[in-house]
């Protein structure tokens, strides 16, 4: 973990003041890497499951943080973002039965096919913007989904089987490294922790490059940007890329954790519950997303047993849009801001929103 | 109205055109916007385009841009042809506009708007430009001071963009636009919206800029355009009307009658 | 009991090898052999926990719940207690998904400590469970439903045992049936999805070597909501007959359609017993008389051992039970079964009974396969009929094959 | 061959038609509320659920034709004017969220009422039964349902293009702020648009329910293609979305006969093609002229 504190360390020692974290939000986030890092033993010792939720939470987040680079960061939303998350995920489960199990092998594969399909499907969608956007990458997305689930490599290939159709490829191994086995989850929640944390450190690095302050100018006002000299769509693709590339990692961690990997990873339905995580944290906020993706994973883990969870999930979505927009990180920010001002605000959202159903 | 007027840089001025239009046309649909224009602009001068409002003057300066291509016709900055290049293309050759809207990112600081603009002569997509932090760019932020001492914003550098009074808010789209290192700038309305006070802040910051920078104006203001024009072009219903000094366009009849006559399409 | 508690408490350090923490648990088991050593390790080790890795909402829910009654039952004429110790019942929503499914599955194995698997309906998630059950080899892994061939096929995985069918059992052998009864062509139509591809290839083989002729071959993808298309293709092939493999909402809107279309006039229509099933018929109707299939259980199957059961699970959860509680209903025969035998839950010392256990079931006499873990079981050929009151139809066993197998998929001890 | 081609038409023509129905309300709840409707997947499953009900309820499908629609529109409604309107001046990108929200609550409504068990909508005798089409036997039903849908599609296109109210709504859809400065009241507006588009939505429901099964996961099930429709007709054109629900009906039913398992493939790739080179959808210009 050194090495995190020497990042954050330097740019903390930075003249200007619009850090996308403070140096307190920076605080809190070494406190909770620390937190969970100790915490882990002993989840183990007590409750090995939760260890289990711990892991899917921070692959889930990281999957999260992918977005939030391009969307919340950069202004593309993405409908798409599971396409490169079973992308990822499918590479790995192919590489570890044929070819290696070494992480540092495999996981950096991952990061590049993810990275190379967002890169092919940034390059034919960035033209569009806002919805249009939205609905291309939604489009290619389904397209691979449709590919895996009917197996069409195998055929065009001509082999048996590629992506093993709607079964998936199964029983796949966790990873190994300098023959240390990843196989007991504890070992592979350290894993996790550690790519998810140097992950989250590598995209606010660059967040705050300069390549990531003329992404925020292109979510800002793109024409400007434009205007400025620079070659927007390059920057789009390639910002969308890196995401990709972020979102592959989640699927590389995923599917052996799972051991399995399916078309499901791919279909629609993970990129919309991903955009929903990253409403529900509070977009562009880089952390903000990451405890709204653990937040669902959890919701959804503790919801499982009522009949009714469906019902319960879908309210919580619909009264964070409606009263509390800025999402989770909004919620924190007002409150450590003005912590006694909770119960007005909470009354003025809800006159306000009375005020508008009468209109 | 088939008759054209071709501006040639004799009859208006000794030096070397910066720019130069043969028979520009741009159509959207079976509207034509730009009707065959042909134009010179000299190079460290100030040009101004004038018309009634529909006449073409923003889609013009958009040619100029890259925003639209030509339908038909050539545009040339220094001898090469820039029509149908991307924007960003046609701003690294040296053409740069500013914005009649005020143009900026609110969001970001006055600093940190100019510094996305001289950013762009530092960093392209090598390794640092990923790895570095972006306050730690020291050539990109000392031009940005530079500039807004130019723009005489150095007093509010690190305010927000969205909390400068209006004002400020036009120097600062000015500054922008100069950190882009504009050998032509375009400027569409400068001063639109200004109290008279800051009309004329702004009529000094033109004059200055025009020390070092060929300067086209889209300008409503004809006591403004009268002022600091060194030549007048004037657009009607996307076709060139007239062309000259400042003194001929005044006497220019036809001028006259589309402004007076023709101006009801506001 | 303790054989569990000395195996978890391994669990991770030992590294991945799945059968160096067989043996440590064998060895715990041989040690410790009494009840005594587990309690220490939470509540939980109180009494048995069986753990239903099943959907309970979505478009399988039905099935999942049938299950969970059918295992109920059995629990409750044993008034809820095995050799004098409670079983809790845990559920888990896979919601049918693969994913889901492989945590829940970690769940029940690793938070509740599960003695017992039960589930999953889906294949897809079946196969994602392999790897976890085999893993924490914690655990009797009981399929009550999932029926690809496979999931024995690739590997053998030791815990696995099959309450259900296969989907070799359920295709190959009504190809007999149509070849002699009803017609010497025939054309398949068939879900394009793994098990859908897997009946009707299954079902080709066997028919084709008894010297019947496949006329063609239609696929439909998961989910089809329109059959016309389909229907023309079976229709413009002339076979005399269809076999077919579809389930669920497919399955509705199938025999629907090919009702409609007018086409049961022309041809014979058979299938896996999914196609006319309990949770498909309501929906089906009238559209589906005439119709042949195949399956391991049937409600209306007359034996003095499924009238027992029929009756007691209408008084236990009222309405009738169909297959998939059949299924639940043996699932919890064969657990029971397994730890009376053993006087304990050590999951290797179970796999032993298990091997050897045959037992009554609503279906008729059941043992499984000692190197597949497959079930052996009665196969009955059904034809829907209208119900004795007219309102509605019913399957009606019209044939009986007796103990079927199936191949052996290279698994041998 | 010849009749295969035949059925697929009617198939296809009858696909097209009723997803028209369904994507005619996305269409216009995008054009004027700018708002992309994930719950109207949720509403046209909520008008096969109302089918049985009434169906079952009265014995008669007639009346649930026509009043499971309407229950359909007051849900919409209650969507429209609890959810959505606070949230008219938010980012679109909210909408979203809440009408995906909207409808996983609407889905697990129907889990808990009335379970997972597929439904069908029983069909009156009079349409049951198959009658021949030329060279080939079609099921009446199917025919009614072709015939119900194109007619209500073709009165819709009347009232859009023909009726004062029509007017006002293409119009709003281009341009709100005039709207309201003629002094009508745009939320009054946006509300019964939204219910327009549920209520027919909650028609292709109930039509559907008597040939298809009914399932809670049927709404989602619609919502993609619904959305493929909707693109390529050129979001917010209602004439485009007819066409492209024709096409894309027809597209189905074709690629049905020859290769089953390329048509989802097709259909996206379809989708995507019309974003990168008219993202104003194959249809949409004619309207906007």
């Amino acid at each position: 973990m050194k090495s995190v504190v020497e990042l954050f360390g330097r740019s903390q020692s930075s003249q200007t003041g619009d850090q996308l974290l403070s140096s307190r939000g920076r605080l809190a986030v070494l406190v909770a890497v620390g937190a969970l890092a100790l915490f882990a033993p002993i989840a183990d010792a007590y409750e090995p499951f939760w260890l289990n939720m711990l892991v899917r939470m921070m692959i889930f987040a990281l999957l999260a943080l992918s977005l939030d680079f391009v969307f919340g960061y950069a202004g593309l939303l993405s409908f798409g973002h599971a396409a490169m998350f079973g992308a990822g995920g499918y590479a790995a489960a192919m590489l570890i039965s044929e070819v290696t199990a070494n992480a540092l092998v495999v996981l950096p594969a991952a990061m590049v096919v993810g990275a190379v399909v967002a890169g092919i499907i940034g390059w034919f969608s960035v033209r569009a913007r806002g919805i249009y956007f939205a609905m291309l990458t939604l489009a290619f997305a389904q397209l691979f989904y449709v590919m895996a689930f009917t197996d069409l490599p195998a055929t065009i290939l001509g082999v048996e089987s590629f992506t093993g159709g709607d079964n998936g490829l199964y029983g796949i191994q966790r990873y190994a490294l300098f023959g240390v086995d990843f196989t007991p989850t504890l070992v592979y929640f350290y894993l996790t922790l550690a790519a998810v944390a140097l992950s989250f450190v590598a995209l606010l690095r660059l967040s705050n490059s300069p390549f990531g302050r003329v992404l925020q100018g292109i979510r800002e006002n793109e024409e400007r940007v434009q205007f400025l000299g620079y070659d927007v769509r390059r920057y789009k693709v390639l910002g969308f890329a890196l995401s990709g590339a972020f979102a592959g990692l989640a699927g590389g961690l995923y599917v052996p954790f799972q051991s399995v990997s399916h078309p499901g990873l791919l279909h629609w339905m993970i990129s919309g519950e991903l955009v929903v995580m990253l409403l529900l944290g509070g977009l562009g906020t880089l952390w903000g997303p990451m405890l709204g993706a653990a937040l669902v994973v959890f919701l959804e883990e503790q919801l499982a047993g009522f009949a009714s969870w469906e019902i319960v999930l879908g309210g919580i979505f619909v009264v964070v849009v409606i009263f509390a927009p800025r999402g989770l990180a909004g919620a924190i920010i007002s409150v450590r801001d003005d912590p006694t001002n909770v119960a007005t605000n909470a009354k003025r959202a809800i006159r306000n929103y009375i005020d508008k159903v009468r209109r | 109205m088939n008759e054209t007027v071709t501006a040639t840089a004799s009859d208006v001025s000794e030096t070397d055109p910066i720019l130069r239009t043969e028979g520009v046309t741009k159509k959207f649909g079976t509207l034509t916007a730009i009707d065959d224009v042909s134009i010179e602009i000299p190079a460290d001068e100030i040009t101004s385009i004038i018309g009634p409002n529909g006449a073409g003057k923003t889609t013009l300066f958009n040619l100029f841009t890259g925003k639209h291509e030509p339908t038909g016709g050539r545009i040339e900055f220094r001898g090469e042809s820039i029509g149908g290049l991307a924007p960003h293309e046609i701003v690294d050759r040296g053409v740069v506009r500013s914005f009649q809207i005020t143009n900026f990112f609110g969001e970001l600081t006055a600093l940190e708007n100019v510094r996305i603009a001289t950013q762009a002569h530092y960093s392209g997509f090598g390794p640092g430009d990923f790895a570095r932090h972006h306050a730690s760019l020291e050539e990109p932020i000392a031009d940005a001071y530079e500039i807004l001492e130019r723009v005489h914003l150095e007093d509010a550098a690190r305010t927000t963009a969205a909390n400068l009074s209006y004002g400020q808010r036009r120097h600062l789209e000015i500054g922008i636009a100069l950190a882009a290192r504009p050998e032509l700038l375009l400027m569409d309305e400068p001063t639109a919206g200004m109290s008279p006070e800051e009309t004329h802040e702004v009529v000094d910051l033109v004059r200055a800029i025009a020390d070092d920078v060929t300067l086209v104006l889209i300008e409503h203001d004809t006591d403004i355009v009268m002022e600091l024009s060194d030549q007048i072009a004037v657009l009607n219903e996307g076709e060139l009307l007239s062309w000259g000094a400042p003194a001929e366009i005044q006497a220019d009849e036809r001028v006259q009658r589309a402004y007076l006559g023709g101006g009801g399409r506001e | 009991m303790s054989g569990k508690g000395v195996g978890r408490s391994h669990s991770s350090t030992t590294s991945g090898g799945s059968v160096s923490r067989r043996q440590l648990l064998a060895s715990g088991a041989a040690v410790g052999g009494t009840a005594a050593l587990g309690g220490c390790l939470g509540s939980r080790e109180d009494g048995l926990t069986v753990g239903f890795a099943l959907p309970f909402t979505g478009t399988y829910a039905l099935l999942g719940e049938s299950i969970v009654d059918g295992f109920e039952l059995y629990l409750d004429q044993r008034d809820g207690e095995v050799n004098g110790e409670e079983v809790e019942l845990v559920r888990r929503d896979t919601e049918a998904d693969t994913n889901k499914g492989v945590d829940v599955t970690r769940e029940l194995l690793i938070k509740e400590r599960a003695d017992a698997i039960v589930g999953p309906v889906s294949s897809a998630v079946a196969m994602a469970m392999i790897q976890p059950i085999e893993t924490e080899s914690s655990a009797i892994w009981f399929n009550a439903n999932a029926g690809d061939y496979r999931i024995t096929a690739e590997g053998c995985p030791e815990y696995h045992f099959r309450t259900s069918f296969n989907d070799w059992q359920t295709s190959a052998p009504l190809a007999r049936f149509v070849y002699e009864e009803i017609a010497d062509n025939v054309c398949l139509a068939y879900a394009d999805y793994a098990f859908g591809q897997n009946s009707k290839e299954f079902f080709k083989e066997a028919f084709e070597e008894l010297g019947g002729e496949v006329v063609d071959e239609v696929g439909a993808p998961l989910g089809t909501d329109d059959f016309s298309p389909y229907l023309g293709d079976i229709q413009d092939s002339g076979a005399e007959a269809v076999y077919s493999f579809f389930a669920g909402g497919d399955a509705v809107n199938y025999v629907n359609a090919f009702s409609s279309f007018g086409l049961d006039e022309e041809m014979t229509q058979t299938g896996s017993g999914f196609l006319l099933a309990n949770d498909t018929l309501p929906a089906q109707g009238a559209s589906a008389l005439g119709m042949y299939s195949l399956l391991h259980y049937t409600t209306t199957h007359d034996s003095d051992r499924n009238r027992t059961f029929v009756e007691n699970y209408e008084q236990l959860h009222g309405g009738s039970p169909n297959v998939y509680a059949c299924q639940g209903y043996d699932s919890a025969q064969a657990f029971v079964d397994a730890v009376e035998e053993t006087g304990g839950t050590d999951p290797d010392e179970m796999v032993d009974s298990l091997v050897e256990m045959e037992f009554d079931s609503p279906r008729g006499q059941f043992r499984f396969n000692p190197d597949t873990h497959e079930p052996i079981h009665n196969m009955y050929v059904r034809e829907v009929v209208e119900s004795d009151d007219g309102e509605s139809v019913e399957n009606e066993v019209i044939d009986t094959l007796e103990e079927v197998e199936g191949p052996a998929w290279g698994c041998s001890n | 061959m010849i009749e295969s081609v035949l059925r697929a038409t009617l198939l296809g023509l009858q696909l097209g038609m009723t997803l028209a129905l369904i994507a005619a309300g996305l269409t216009l709840i995008f054009g004027m509320l700018d708002v992309i409707n994930f719950a109207h997947g949720a509403l046209y499953m909520l008008g096969a659920y109302f089918g049985t009900v009434v169906a079952g309820q009265l014995g008669s499908f007639w009346l649930a034709l026509v009043l499971a629609p309407l229950m359909v529109g007051l849900v919409g409604a209650a969507i429209e004017i609890f959810s959505l309107r606070p949230l008219y001046d938010r980012n679109p990108l909210y909408h979203i969220l809440l009408t995906f929200g909207v409808a996983i609550m609407i889905q697990g409504a129907i889990i808990e009422i009335w379970g997972a068990q597929s439904m069908q909508i029983p069909v009156p005798d009079l349409l049951s039964g198959s009658v021949s089409v030329g060279p080939v036997n079609y099921p009446v039903y199917w025919l009614f349902v072709l015939a119900v849908s194109t007619l209500l599609i073709a009165v819709v296109w009347l009232a859009i293009e023909r009726s004062d109210l029509g007017i006002l709504m293409r119009a709003s859809a281009h341009d709100t702020e005039m709207v309201s400065a003629l002094g009508i009241d745009v939320s009054k507006v946006f509300t019964g648009v939204f219910v327009f588009g549920a209520v027919l939505a909650g028609v292709a429901g109930v039509l559907l329910g008597g040939s298809r099964s009914v399932h809670p996961g049927m709404g989602f099930g619609i919502i993609i293609e619904t959305f493929i429709v909707v693109v390529i007709g050129g979001l917010g054109s209602f004439r485009g979305a007819v066409y492209a629900a024709l096409l894309i009906g027809l597209v189905t039913a074709y690629g049905a006969l020859i290769a089953p398992t390329l048509t989802d493939l097709f259909l996206f790739a379809m989708m995507a093609i019309v974003l990168m080179a008219k993202p104003s959808g194959l249809f949409g210009a004619t309207e906007a002229a």
